[in-house]
């Protein structure tokens, strides 16, 4: 189970829960189960997030592995200049 | 990971280079074709108005002119940012700020154009405007769209706040308890514009057969394709275009602003239309990044430990909605190890052109503030910045203030390498006082295709996707040579047009020489192991007894056989014999694109009869992972630097009253000139990110995170007074003292 | 838009005299920006460069007589007038960029009428005296009664300035004049001083003229701060005196280039640092 | 409008071509003569990016009427140097990588090169207050001083 990291203001759409195990082989599962878990997240995840995985910051990828040691820390999709 | 390298770390003549200094270089303006016609925009001269009516029938008769539009020309677009991106290029209903685009004209000179746009009757309806930040988001301010207010907040905030984020972990209550000084302070940026010298300009010939042409200048031709033929309802596949050689963009860019109105008019014309911005256009109607408000409060034992640290970070980002506060948020305290932070940030809508990117977007405002509540704390706590720096330092295996742990990375290397320096420890005069900021940038992967084909005569040709905006084609032409094994000058790396390469993302997030280097290194070894099969059936043994060994195939081993390497030259010879052409192409979407860190460090005096600041040196220290060429990696932490110190000190949009911009030209807009500075010594360091095959980060965004605050660090130092506003201009600064 | 190269100055002020929105076009420095702003759309350009005289730069009576066309580039590369006005050469050569400098006139920069133009200081402090052609011939006037307001000047309808006249200077003089902008360069001046001395054989101020530029609706002279100095080897208390009654004929505008409060203080400090400079040029030692 | 009829010579060669009254030198080199080597960054001469020279004096092309340059002088960055036979200021702006976007490039090699020829030995300082008007975003202006130095320095017949 990976341990799944909501960021401050995503909170608000998980009823306050910051942290959660989750069962999942890639992030596109990860996100879908999220997903299911709190669908007041879903909007966010549909327009496009960023995911941390153990310290690599992934952007927009559905079949980065993810482990059971894993932590994954969901993040709001990232731009630059 | 590979550590010695034949062409890496060299610094060859760019291959580019002669055409840019013979004035033969193509920009964006620079594109004609017979037949062509010329466009103007006609832009609202108020802040915020309705647009009751527009008649264009005069403009329309006026002899020469062959197409006008207006708002009404667009048909809607589903996607909602798409939308957002076609309604700041041409208004549909409102003008939401000074210089937003109502019609345009294209006629068969520039002169008819003008002329024409003087004929073009627009009747508007001025409504309330507000520009400022914080009156934007107080409860009754004008709000520039309804309905997109950000979920979750109250009655407290205006409807034009259109994000909220929030970051950070630990209980920051019980960090400030257990300070023994806090210290809470307010800040101010002003916003400022990415000040890219070449104006905005393309060349758009749409035809009736929806088969599109379009030449621009841009950091991604993709992004523009793929915003065009939404916006125009064609398909992407139908519309080609090519980047020019790009006069800059540091993330101003990034999005379109001109393109979808030049394929219109060029559409209704039936011709080419050429349209470039004026300056003043430039400044009215494109970039600029964020103005700011901001509150810091960090906690800190005597010794130099901080508790705990809080940022509430508002952001006015113009007429859209749009999403950047979070990377401001995100960037605030990654420069720490901190057991209780919070970083809070909302995003604001004004009637103030849409911000687009400027360089590292959101973060250097975020990290002025913070340093500079870092610097008063060090002052008075009288403790050494530098090393109360390294007592908080981030390192390898933190907790970042973002979420993620971090890799290897190397602000503790520059912390270190700045504290040995000689800057650091050399006299100061009087008037005089040194600043030290520390900066931080994510940098971003992304997706890449590149495409390889090794020629006949030993020559490889390289097609990449991404603009080359300060250097590029010679790193990915040097990390290509490196793979090979092969001279840098037997490459030549172009910029494909949309139909000769694959997606490429925008040229923004520092990940050109990241991502298409990565993609160029995998496409080279896909034509290495081509050319080791090649060489094994020449050779009439296995291809897997056949390894690439400085730029040729040899055998493995003893037992594979005994022949002489063949070179990548003689390979490529009989290539029309041994199968046909030999090439390596890669699409990805690489990441693990690497942190990087920066620390600043600067002398100013500051003239105390006139507030007047001079630069007197300045030390830049960044950790770029691998420096590729770095004659260039200096140069994109040098010109950040600038970038900074014009943020710091001179730099700001001016709007009146009455909400319109007072100072769109570069008389007014007062980016730094060469007598203002002094050299700008730029120190590599060199932490390989684990995430590139040759350690590379992204250089070229960190370099405009600290500036700000060591600038306004050594000011406070040289005048004893601490200023929280930026641009400190001098009248600021004497009414200070 | 018509242009039209006007042969001598009685064609130019006959064009001038033809009733259509006519400009005349020397380095053409700010009459093209303010066209290209769509500030001003004259009808008709009339170019006064080939006009016989026009481009010279030629000593008369002790002083130099400075043509309408000549650039501040080539009064920066004229020795004779740069050793006797180095105040008012310096004041020309600090308008724009050095492409600036190879275009643009200083008495472009007079007919201009801006509060905030360079030379305009120089001049008055040098007593500079303007050669005027018109419709009614010929007549000389002084810099300084010339000035009316922003973007205004007291010439008359189809009247030009041909040229502008810098006196002779007894032994023992020198000018200098500062500006105070926010970058190093390529700004439009916040508050200016020119500065005219004159010594006696003791290194006492024996005449001083004081002229502020960008803190009033025209360039002033300031006759109390030129008293201030007189009779003083420029020590302090002179100098703060000077200062102060700067401070005091100082009447700005709040804008994007400055405040209120910050033009008038920093007038009286450009004034008092053009001073020491105009000082040590006369052969003063501070 | 009627055009005007304007013969001159650019970069050694005799050239004519028709402009309308209000058009620039920097539109003529541009749209009429297809030399587009000079650049229009801002048109009002605060930039420095169309820098041309008139005459053998230094001067902002946006500034200058295409009908005043008859029968005058005229050098553009096209000018200045060839693929075989690049100008010392040209090549050490590109082996000191003192270009980054290159859009400034011609403008400063047209005023570097201006001010060499009056000015063979120019002081750091001298180099930044003759450049001011040319404006650049990328570099941060320390690379472009530093080949302007150098190229002064192997006109000289120092270290060359």
């Amino acid at each position: 189970m990976a341990r799944v990291v909501i960021f401050g203001s995503l909170r608000a759409f998980t009823n306050g829960e910051g942290e959660m195990e989750i069962d999942a082989q890639t992030t596109r599962e990860l996100l879908r189960k999220l997903a299911t878990l709190h669908p007041a997240l879903a909007e966010t995840i549909e327009a496009g997030v960023s995911l941390a995985i153990d310290g690599e910051v992934f952007k927009e990828a559905w079949f980065t592995p993810i482990s059971a040691e894993s932590e994954v820390v969901v993040m709001p999709l990232m731009v630059g200049g | 990971m590979k550590q010695d390298f034949k062409i890496l770390g060299t610094r060859p003549i760019r291959p580019d280079g002669l055409d840019k200094v013979t004035g033969k270089a193509m920009f964006g303006s620079d594109k004609s074709v017979t037949g062509m016609l010329h466009a103007r925009i006609l832009r609202s001269p108020h802040a915020h108005a309705e647009i009751v009516s527009i008649d264009t029938s005069k403009a329309e008769a006026l002899a020469g002119v062959k197409a006008v539009i207006t708002g009404d020309d667009f048909a809607d677009v589903e996607n909602r940012w798409a939308r957002y991106t076609m309604q700041n290029c041409m208004a549909q209903g409102r003008a939401l700020y000074d210089g937003h685009a109502v019609a345009a004209v294209a006629a068969i000179s520039k002169t008819v154009a003008a002329e024409a746009l003087k004929l073009i009757e627009v009747e508007y309806k001025i409504l309330p405007h507000v520009t400022d930040v914080d009156e934007a988001m107080a409860p009754g301010a004008p709000v520039l769209h309804e309905g997109v207010k950000a979920r979750k907040l109250g009655d407290d905030v205006s409807g034009n706040t259109v994000g909220y984020y929030s970051f950070g972990h630990g209980d920051i209550e019980a960090g400030f308890a257990n300070a023994e000084l806090v210290i809470d302070r307010t800040f101010k940026t002003a916003a400022v514009h990415q000040g890219y010298i070449e104006p905005h300009g393309c060349l758009a010939d749409l035809g009736g057969d929806g088969r599109g042409e379009l030449w621009c200048s841009t950091q991604g031709h993709y992004m523009v394709r793929e915003v065009c033929s939404e916006i125009l309802g064609i398909d992407s596949s139908q519309l080609r275009v090519t980047a020019s050689e790009i006069g800059g963009g540091f993330g101003g860019k990034t999005t379109v602003f001109i393109e979808p109105v030049a394929l219109k008019l060029s559409q209704k014309a039936g011709k080419p239309v050429k349209l470039v911005m004026s300056r003043e256009e430039v400044f009215r109607a494109s970039g600029p990044t964020m103005s700011a408000s901001m509150d810091i409060k960090i906690g800190m034992t005597k010794a130099g430990k901080i508790t705990g640290a809080h940022a509430k970070l508002r952001y006015q980002g113009g007429a859209f909605p749009y999403q950047m506060v979070m990377m401001g948020a995100m960037s605030a305290f990654a420069a720490y190890d901190l057991e209780h932070v919070q970083a809070e940030g909302w995003d604001v809508m004004t009637n103030r052109p849409k911000m687009i990117s400027y360089r590292a977007p959101g973060a250097p405002m975020a990290v002025y503030a913070v340093e500079s509540v870092m610097d008063e704390l060090c002052q008075k706590l009288e403790l050494d910045p530098i090393d109360t720096r390294l007592m908080n330092a981030a390192r390898e295996g933190t907790k970042s203030s973002y979420g993620p742990t971090f890799k290897a990375i190397g602000l503790v290397e520059a912390l270190e390498a700045a504290k040995a320096h000689p800057h650091y420890s050399a006299p100061l005069a009087p008037n005089t006082g040194r600043g030290v900021s520390c900066g931080f940038w994510f940098n971003f992967g992304g997706q890449v295709s590149v495409s390889m084909a090794i020629n006949a005569d030993g020559t490889v040709n390289l097609i990449e996707g991404n603009p080359d905006i300060g250097g590029s084609r010679a790193s990915i032409s040097m990390m290509a040579a490196e793979a090979l094994g092969i001279e840098y000058d037997r490459i030549r790396t172009i910029v494909g047009d949309t139909a000769s390469v694959g997606f490429s993302d925008v040229t923004d997030g520092s990940r050109v020489t990241f991502a298409v280097g990565i993609a160029t290194i995998n496409a080279a070894n896909a034509a290495i192991k081509e050319m080791c099969k090649r060489a094994a059936k020449i050779w009439e043994i296995d291809a897997e007894a056949v390894e690439w060994v400085d730029g040729a195939a040899q055998p493995s081993g003893h037992n594979a056989g005994n022949f002489p390497p063949m070179s990548l030259a003689e390979i490529a010879a009989t290539s029309g014999k041994t199968g046909g052409p030999i090439a390596g192409h890669h699409e990805g979407a690489p990441d693990k694109a690497g942190v990087s860190f920066g620390v600043h460090m600067v002398d100013v005096e500051v003239d105390p009869e006139t507030g007047f600041t001079s630069i007197k040196r300045y030390t830049a220290f960044q950790d770029v992972g691998k420096a590729i060429h770095p004659a260039y990696v200096e140069g994109q932490i040098q010109g950040g630097a600038v970038q900074g110190i014009g943020w710091a000190l001179n730099e700001e949009y001016i709007y009146g009253e009455d909400g319109l911009l007072q100072n769109p030209g570069f008389l007014d807009y007062r980016i730094p000139v060469a007598s203002d500075l002094p050299m700008i010594d730029a120190v590599i360091i060199e932490v390989p990110n684990p995430g590139h095959p040759y350690g590379v980060r992204g250089c070229g965004e960190t370099a405009i995170v600290p500036p700000l605050a060591a600038v306004s660090n050594g000011v406070a130092q040289a005048i004893g007074v601490r200023m929280f506003e930026l641009p400190m201009s001098p009248p600021k600064i004497l009414k200070a003292l | 838009m018509r242009y039209v190269v006007a042969k001598d100055s009685r064609e130019a002020v006959a064009l001038l005299n033809t009733g259509e929105n006519a400009r005349l076009l020397a380095g053409g420095t700010d009459v093209l920006v303010q066209m290209k702003l769509g500030n001003k759309a004259p009808s008709l350009l009339v170019d006064i460069k080939a006009i016989i005289g026009f481009s010279d730069i030629s000593a008369e009576n002790g002083g130099f007589r400075i043509g309408a066309a000549v650039s501040g580039a080539e009064m920066g590369e004229h020795a004779g007038l740069k050793a006797m006005w180095p105040g008012v050469v310096e004041a020309v050569e600090l308008i724009g960029s050095t492409q600036v400098q190879g275009r643009a006139t200083m008495v472009g920069n007079l007919c201009n009428g801006s509060p905030a133009a360079d030379a305009v200081p120089a001049m008055l402090a040098a007593g500079a005296v303007a050669r005027i052609e018109g419709p009614s011939g010929t007549r000389d006037m002084q810099v300084a009664d010339l000035l009316e307001g922003p973007g205004k000047t007291k010439l008359g309808k189809a009247e030009l300035i041909s040229s502008v006249y810098l006196p002779a200077r007894p032994e023992r003089s020198g000018d200098a004049y500062l500006r105070f902008i926010p970058r190093t360069e390529m700004d439009i001046a916040v508050a200016s001083a020119g500065v005219n001395l004159v010594l006696d054989e003791n290194g006492c101020v024996l005449e001083a003229t004081v002229a502020l530029g960008a803190v009033a609706p025209t360039a002033v002279m300031v006759p109390n701060a030129g008293a201030a100095l007189v009779g003083s080897p420029l020590e302090e208390q002179a100098l703060e005196a000077c200062a102060a009654a700067c401070e005091a004929a100082c009447n700005p505008i709040d804008d994007k280039r400055g405040t209120v409060e910050f033009r008038t203080k920093i007038a009286g400090v450009m004034a008092t640092r053009a001073a020491k400079i105009a000082y040590t040029r006369a052969g003063g030692q501070l | 409008m009627s055009k005007i009829h304007i013969t001159t010579q650019v970069n050694g060669d005799a050239v004519e071509f028709l402009c309308e009254p209000d058009e620039t030198l920097l539109d003529v080199l541009r749209d009429r003569l297809n030399l587009t080597g000079a650049k229009e960054g801002c048109g009002t001469g605060d930039c420095g990016a169309c820098s041309v020279t008139l005459n053998g004096r230094l001067v902002a092309s946006c500034l200058v009427l295409g009908a005043e340059v008859a029968g005058s002088e005229i050098e553009t960055v096209e000018g200045v140097g060839t693929a075989d036979a690049l100008h010392p200021v040209q090549q050490h702006l590109l082996d000191h990588a003192a270009l980054q976007c290159g859009i400034c490039t011609p403008g400063i090699i047209v005023a570097a090169k201006a001010l060499l020829l009056q000015n063979p030995n120019p002081s750091e300082e001298e180099v930044r207050y003759w450049l001011a008007g040319n404006l650049c975003r990328c570099t941060g202006y320390d690379k472009i001083i530093r080949a302007v130095l150098s190229a002064a320095a192997e006109m000289r017949g120092e270290n060359a």
